[in-house]
């Protein structure tokens, strides 16, 4: 099979990523740059599933408890592939990265959360929260304000 | 691998793929910060649906109420409380990035070219140390939910960096916005008529009914999908719902904002301190096994709950528990911390307008 | 390293825990600091944690040095199955180093902070601070490159929100917050992706195993990428040129104690995990020595020069100190891209010093902060008369950064260059006495204002620090001095960590 | 402690204590002046006791700290440093009777300042003049250029802060970016960096790193004032009169071309000097320096500016002495070094006196002022009489040496440039006197300023260099015998 379908998978992520990340830088609005990181970092963490895809294989939830989809799926793949990749006659996909990603999603939470606020307190204090009106209040303040210690005697 | 079965679960997951890349390329194309946000939960509901598809219960779970749920909730906040306008567009701006993209997006392709085929079962990644985990969780934890027990348990380090991730956003939200004289809150408007009273009994309802969900997704973990995560995220729904339908006010005054932070605090100290157990009882930390002392572990009678080896998990069950719940507190009260954040302010921003 | 068992008096069970309660302790007391009542409180649970964390440090450093490298199953899971810690002499120097500057920041904070943030936060802020110390710490301990990860945001989530409380002396600390949460986040996502790839080609994640697979795995594409982006989103966190954008602002804005903590710390504790890629866990061969050579040495030459350039024309103090770090950046890196035991150890022992120094500068500047708004070079001048205690350790500070002979930043300039010519790579030696004189060009710009110009007129008057600033300041510029004249300890650790990595005799 | 270290010590920590005790007695002029000078007589005792133990062919030594293996400071006596040590404490005594007098004639402010960074640069000399290696030896003489500073910008005007820029970035610039490597190179190669007779470094590397090691040594020590990197010199003019008197006629020129003879006797060895093409190109650019400069030197209307330029010429006589494919140069190159620095003190003393008595020390000005000041310009005869290497001066010895080695190892050109040179600086220096002492009747030059004119302690300070010009030329064959060590010659041998 040509590399385009045994890595459709990888492709379709990594296009989402960039996707993620062009949103990102391309836009000066900082709440849509947080909507772009969110993306990207989403996109990460398909990446990491689509790694652990076993073909025919189950989610890993029922390890001892009997899995009658598991084995339903089972039986339907060639019994060589079950003997030497399954477990107890059933194909499990690989937990490792859903473990890795349930962690990579909590701290994708945790950077939208604390960045949003920071936007948020931006926004009071300069009005605004496209970045080329940061900058520009920014340069317009500096300017007033000139050395701040002889400033502060005069 | 020419059956039917295999082939509809990859035309499935070709078509979510698919699905996900024109919701994103519409994120892009969105000039409305509501779109966006609204496509982006849209993102995740289908990211979780495809990754169901891929087999990962959990993670879908915790998408689609992490991702779906309260980023989308978050950010909803932000954006009454910055009262953008439209996104501005300047195609000058677009080219560096678009290089940018073109160039990070070859090189993650050309290194795409050394991976091994989608799905395959020899892979290195599904190969070592992945089946490792299904091959030994039976016997060393006892868990049947693979996922749980390499979570908490050999994982479980990385498990407590994460609480302490969430638990330090929680810290960063209330630095930002917790403070200050535009913190003082008043009542939202819906609360102030009588006409409400469909919406007041409905989340009187509703209220325990998802506190309810919430610990049986948490009490589950280790059986089916679920854990402190995600069962955090929805016990945090309950006060949230309470602060949208009675008022900000009154929620705080039932759950105070310092007691919020130590809860947070507190489920980190359990999760800590059930490392620091095992090491007084002569174990490494995080090690369940020492969780009770050997004299403890005599006492329990084999074949106790239909494991056979329930004495030597005894420790390992119960060091799930805990930690869990320690995630669970932390992770809810953050959740509640974050949206006292958001909504406190945006409180005053309403003061401020009337 | 004698002198850690000379010094370190503990029960051995406590010696076989050190590892996880270095880490752990931190992390504990951070929940304490949020449950404490008071900012008093919270600031002595911060000491006091952090002081701990110093002691198990400090065990940690002995028990590698009598042992070699301590392995700590978490979970008690053999590895790669478990996370495992794995303390080399790198990891246990990084450990020290970021420990000894969190308890004087901790101490520091006491006072600096007071002007600094408003007292209902201090609380909440000083749990910041601890989480990040656990952060970083753990970082550098750990053997698990996922678990990396995750310390990784440890220590960034609530570093971005402590950036961002500067505002309350400077509001840019704001978008240099976000700026610097954008390229953070992104530099962590790179990480992982990267970590991605080399656990798809390898199946592991534990960075001992990883490294055994890949020596085996010969040219593959997949585990290449992943290194690259290893680096690369370190290289962010790290503030490698050309990767350094976030790090001005972020410096510049954020409270000092921040300041004192991320310079001496934070770009540190990304560049050691830059190292542990590049030179332990990646195979030496072809790949890895066109990477160091082709790639890293040349950004790293050009950051030295480029930054050092900028500094020189920046015109408020803090970013001129924050240019210099980037640049400094690049003189470490140059000497890990010599890949030679005495390069190795040459960059580890610059790495120290310009963490003491850094962090004595910004230590100091934040205690001229304490009476008097001072922003630009010109606000400093004859700040010397006024404060001559801070003046004197930031001249201390400042003239181990210029590298004036009997400072520590004398002998790591002199270890980077020697090791440079007797790798052969006299361009390297080159640029590094070049940057030199830069550097030299911007600490004068900023001396010749304190100590040799009279304040404008009519200026606001600048008071001494009190003696709580004062002293955690003259101890870090004391030990750029001390090690400046008697310099084996750091110099034995560099060597040790040198040793660890290249597999050299120490 | 052994005797020959408490004398180390002593030398070393008596110009810091005296600087520190000049800090605390600032608000009592006449207690700190008293006190300066009890502790320039106190560092002539220690330097000239060092310097009697050498001669009987001791050599203390004394190991301070060592921060890193291979590197240590240490010190370490021997006849060319014990001979700097003497000159250096020597004319610091004359020269602060000379700031004394000089500075309050000015009404100079920052006078604490100024005299205890005067005690910190001695500090520096002394540390320069006993080192044992090249560490020791760079840490000492960036320690002179930061303790300098403040003296060089004591105007604290805008002029004086440039100049300082120009001093500070020229110095130190040319030790971090030429000297430092070319120190770490030399630790790189041998190992260490010890002063060892015979020098350190032959067998030890390749000929393309001696040449580079030799090019960076020579011109890191920018001190030297070698051209290109002499601009700080006349830039340093901005100074007070004793400053540039002390420091940029003595000590810290000085320092430059010390340390160039050490590294050509102790680093590199005559023997392989003799081998080097680096050292014929260092040669060449020694000779265009000393043309150049004495050719600047005429176009020069301030006195200060034409000595300096005439100060840079010198000191490349001395560099081209430490570069002779000849062992004779050694010892030629340390006599110039005592001999030019009592004759350039002296010419540096007498251009401060003017300026205190007159307000200004334009040449085209001092017509006639030998009228009002005869006393003073006699030791300005005297002084150039030994600066263009005429008897009965002590100059006749060293340039006769220094000419005769470049003859005596086939360096024309060297030997060429010396005597045009010697020419030129008839040409700008004996003009001034002549129209000073024998201007037409009637010229009487500028007026005094200063009431009572030259203050009685400059005179005096000027009065016995001068005479110790004159007695250099007696005394000059025992120095070169006392050098004699260095290179195996002696005054006798090279005489006709």
């Amino acid at each position: 099979m040509s590399m385009a379908v045994t890595h459709f998978n990888y492709i379709a992520v990594i296009v989402l990523m960039m996707i993620g990340l062009y949103v990102l830088f391309a836009t000066g609005n900082l709440i849509k740059r947080m909507v772009g990181l969110a993306l990207f970092q989403t996109s990460t963490a398909l990446f990491y599933i689509s790694l652990g895809k076993v073909s025919g294989g189950t989610a890993a939830i029922t390890i001892y408890a009997d899995s009658p989809e598991g084995r339903a799926l089972a039986a339907t793949l060639d019994p060589a592939y079950v003997d030497q990749f399954g477990i107890n006659g059933v194909v499990y996909s690989n937990p490792l990265p859903h473990v890795l990603i349930l962690t990579a999603i909590v701290v994708g939470v945790a950077t939208l959360s604390v960045g949003l606020s920071i936007v948020v307190r931006i926004r009071e204090a300069y009005g605004t929260v496209e970045t080329d009106e940061i900058e520009a209040v920014a340069r317009v303040e500096a300017a007033q304000s000139g050395p701040a210690r002889s400033e502060a005697g005069a | 691998m020419n059956d039917i079965a295999l082939q509809a679960s990859f035309a499935l997951n070709v078509a979510l793929l698919l699905m996900l890349v024109i919701v994103g390329i519409a994120i892009a194309r969105s000039r409305s910060l509501l779109a966006s946000i609204l496509l982006l939960g849209i993102y995740s509901l289908v990211s979780a649906a495809w990754l169901v598809v891929m087999d990962a219960a959990d993670v879908a779970f915790t998408e689609a109420v992490v991702g779906a749920g309260i980023s989308t909730v978050v950010l909803l906040g932000a954006i009454l409380l910055v009262r953008a306008g439209p996104v501005r567009h300047d195609w000058r701006m677009t080219i560096p990035p678009a290089l940018l993209v073109l160039g990070v997006g070859g090189l993650l392709i050309y290194a795409v070219t050394g991976l091994p085929e989608f799905g395959d079962p020899a892979s290195p990644a599904n190969a070592h140390v992945g089946r490792s985990y299904l091959i030994e969780t039976p016997k060393e934890i006892g868990v049947p939910n693979v996922v749980t027990a390499v979570l908490s348990s050999y994982r479980g380090f990385d498990t407590l960096g994460e609480t302490v991730v969430v638990f330090a956003a929680g810290i960063g939200v209330a630095l930002m916005l917790g403070f200050g004289p535009r913190s003082a809150l008043s009542p939202p408007p819906v609360a102030t008529g009588d006409h409400h009273v469909v919406l007041r009994v409905t989340a009187k309802l509703l209220i325990p009914l998802i506190m309810l969900y919430a610990f049986y997704v948490q009490f589950h973990g280790d059986l089916g999908a679920g854990g402190g995560f995600q069962a955090g995220v929805i016990l945090a729904v309950a006060p949230i719902l309470h602060a949208l339908v009675f008022g900000l006010r009154e929620t705080i005054e039932a759950i105070p904002v310092h007691a919020v932070r130590s809860v947070a605090a507190l489920g980190v100290l359990l999760f800590a301190g059930v490392g620091l157990v095992c090491i007084l009882n002569g174990g490494d930390f995080l090690d369940y096994d020492y969780l009770f002392p050997p004299s403890v572990e005599a006492m329990i009678p084999p074949g106790l709950m239909g494991d056979p080896d329930h004495a030597h998990h005894w420790g390992q069950h119960f060091g799930i528990f805990f930690i869990e719940l320690g995630v669970l507190f932390t992770v809810s009260a953050t959740m509640v911390t974050i949206f006292y954040g958001f909504a406190g302010r945006a409180a005053d921003e309403q003061e401020a307008a009337s | 390293m004698i002198l850690f068992e000379a010094i370190y008096v503990a029960p051995p069970a406590l010696t076989a825990q050190a590892p996880i309660l270095v880490i752990a302790g931190p992390l504990i007391g951070a929940c304490a600091a949020v449950l404490s009542p008071g900012a008093r409180t919270a600031w002595m649970i911060s000491v006091l944690t952090a002081a701990f964390t110093l002691w198990m440090s400090v065990a940690v450093a002995g028990e590698v040095a009598r042992a070699g490298v301590i392995d700590y199953a978490l979970g008690g899971f053999a590895q790669p199955m478990g996370i495992a810690l794995r303390i080399d002499a790198l990891g246990a120097t990084m450990a020290l180093l970021i420990a000894s500057v969190g308890l004087l920041g901790a101490l520091y904070s006491g006072h600096a902070l007071v002007s600094e943030v408003k007292p209902e936060k201090h609380t909440l802020f000083q749990s910041g601070y601890l989480l990040c110390l656990a952060g970083f710490i753990g970082l550098v301990l750990t053997g698990d490159a996922f678990n990396a990860f995750v310390f990784l945001e440890v220590s960034s989530i609530g570093t971005y929100a402590l950036v961002g409380v500067g505002e309350a002396r400077d509001k840019r600390a704001l978008p240099a917050a976000f700026n610097y949460l954008i390229f953070g986040t992104v530099g962590a996502t790179f990480y992982v992706l990267g970590i991605g790839f080399l656990y798809a080609a390898t199946g592991t994640l534990n960075m001992a195993d990883m490294a055994m697979r890949l020596a085996t795995l010969g040219d593959n594409t997949a585990a290449q990428a992943g290194l690259a982006f290893v680096v690369a989103g370190l290289g962010i966190k790290a503030a490698m040129f050309p990767l350094h954008g976030w790090l001005p602002g972020a410096y510049a804005g954020a409270p000092s104690l921040v300041s004192v903590f991320l310079a001496a710390t934070a770009t540190k504790a990304a560049i050691y995990l830059i190292i542990r890629f590049v030179l332990d866990v990646f195979p030496e061969g072809e790949f890895g020595a066109i990477f160091l050579r082709w790639i890293l040495a040349p950004l790293a030459a050009t950051a030295v020069i480029v930054c050092s350039v900028q500094a020189i024309f920046a015109k408020e103090v803090r970013r001129i100190l924050a240019f210099s770090s980037v640049a400094q950046v690049g003189f470490i890196m140059l000497g890990v891209s010599l890949a030679t035991a005495a390069g190795v150890s040459a960059g580890v022992y610059y790495l120290i010093a310009h963490a003491l120094l850094k962090g004595a500068l910004f230590m100091a500047v934040g205690a001229f902060a304490v009476s008097v708004r001072a922003r630009t070079v010109d606000d400093f001048a004859g700040i010397a008369c006024e404060a001559p205690w801070s003046a004197a350790a930031f001249g201390v500070g400042a003239a181990s950064l210029a590298g004036v002979p009997m400072t520590m930043g004398f002998l790591a300039k002199w270890t980077l260059i020697s090791a440079a010519l007797e790798a052969g790579a006299v361009w390297i030696a080159v640029t590094l006495a070049i940057g030199s004189l830069l550097t030299l060009i911007y600490v004068w710009r900023m001396l010749e204002a304190i100590f040799f110009r009279m304040p404008a007129a009519g200026a606001e008057r600048a008071r001494e620090a009190p003696v709580g600033v004062l002293v955690p300041l003259f101890i870090l510029a004391g030990l750029s001095l001390l090690f400046g004249v008697t310099s084996t300890l750091p110099a034995s650790m560099a060597d040790a960590s040198a040793a660890a990595l290249t597999g050299a005799a120490p | 402690m052994s005797s020959g270290e408490l004398l180390i010590t002593l030398a070393l920590a008596l110009p810091l204590f005296a600087a520190v005790v000049i800090y605390a007695v600032g608000r009592m002029p006449d207690v700190r002046e008293t006190l300066t000078l009890v502790a320039c007589i106190g560092l002539c005792i220690i330097t000239i006791s060092m310097f009697m133990r050498v001669g009987a062919g001791d050599a203390p030594e004394m190991i301070v700290a060592r921060p890193m293996a291979g590197l240590e400071i240490a010190f370490r006596l021997e006849p060319l440093g014990a001979l700097f040590a003497v000159m250096a404490s020597v004319l610091w005594a004359v020269n602060s009777l000379f700031s004394i007098g000089y500075m309050r004639g000015a009404r100079e402010a920052h006078q604490t300042r100024f005299y205890m960074c005067f005690a910190l640069a001695m500090f520096g000399v002394m540390g320069v003049a006993m080192a044992a290696n090249l560490f020791t030896l760079f840490i000492f003489y960036e320690a002179l250029t930061l303790a300098t500073y403040p003296l060089v910008t004591h105007k604290g005007n805008a002029a004086a802060r440039r100049a300082g820029r120009i001093y500070l970035g020229t110095l130190v610039g040319a030790s971090v970016v030429l000297f430092l490597p070319g120190i770490i190179g030399v630790a790189s190669v041998a190992g260490s960096t010890t002063f060892t007779p015979g020098g350190l470094l032959p067998g030890k590397t390749s000929a393309l790193i001696e040449n580079l090691l030799l090019l960076l040594l020579v011109f890191g020590a920018a001190k030297a004032a070698l051209i290109p990197l002499h601009g700080w010199l006349p830039a340093a003019m901005v100074a007070p009169a004793p400053v540039s008197a002390m420091l940029h006629a003595v000590a810290v020129v000085k320092a430059g071309v010390f340390t160039i003879l050490k590294v050509s006797a102790y680093i590199f060895g005559p023997e392989l000097i003799t081998a080097l093409p680096a050292a014929i190109w260092i040669l060449w650019i020694a000779a265009a320096t000393i043309v150049i400069a004495s050719l600047v030197a005429l176009t020069k209307d301030d006195l200060k500016a034409r000595l300096a330029w005439s100060t840079v010429g010198q000191l490349a006589y001395i560099t081209s002495a430490a570069m002779l494919p000849f062992a004779s140069g050694l010892v030629a190159g340390g006599l110039h070094m005592i001999v030019h620095a009592v004759a350039k003190i002296t010419l540096f003393m007498c251009a401060g006196a003017i300026y205190v008595a007159t307000g200004s020390a334009k040449v085209s000005e001092l017509g006639g002022a030998g009228r009002r000041m005869p006393i003073l310009f006699t030791f300005f005869f005297m002084a150039s009489l030994s600066v263009i290497g005429l008897p009965p001066m002590g100059g006749m010895w060293s340039k006769f040496l220094l000419v005769d080695a470049s003859f005596g190892s086939g360096e024309w050109l060297t030997a060429a440039a010396m005597i045009v040179s010697s020419l030129l600086t008839i040409a700008y220096l004996l003009p001034v006197v002549f129209n000073a002492l024998f201007a037409p009747a009637g010229v009487r030059g500028p007026e005094f300023t200063r009431p009572g004119g030259v203050p009685g302690a400059v005179l005096a300070a000027a009065g016995i260099t001068a005479i110790g010009c004159l007695a250099l030329f007696v005394g000059a064959e025992f120095i070169a015998d006392y050098l004699e060590p260095l290179g195996a010659f002696t005054l006798l041998e090279a005489a006709p």
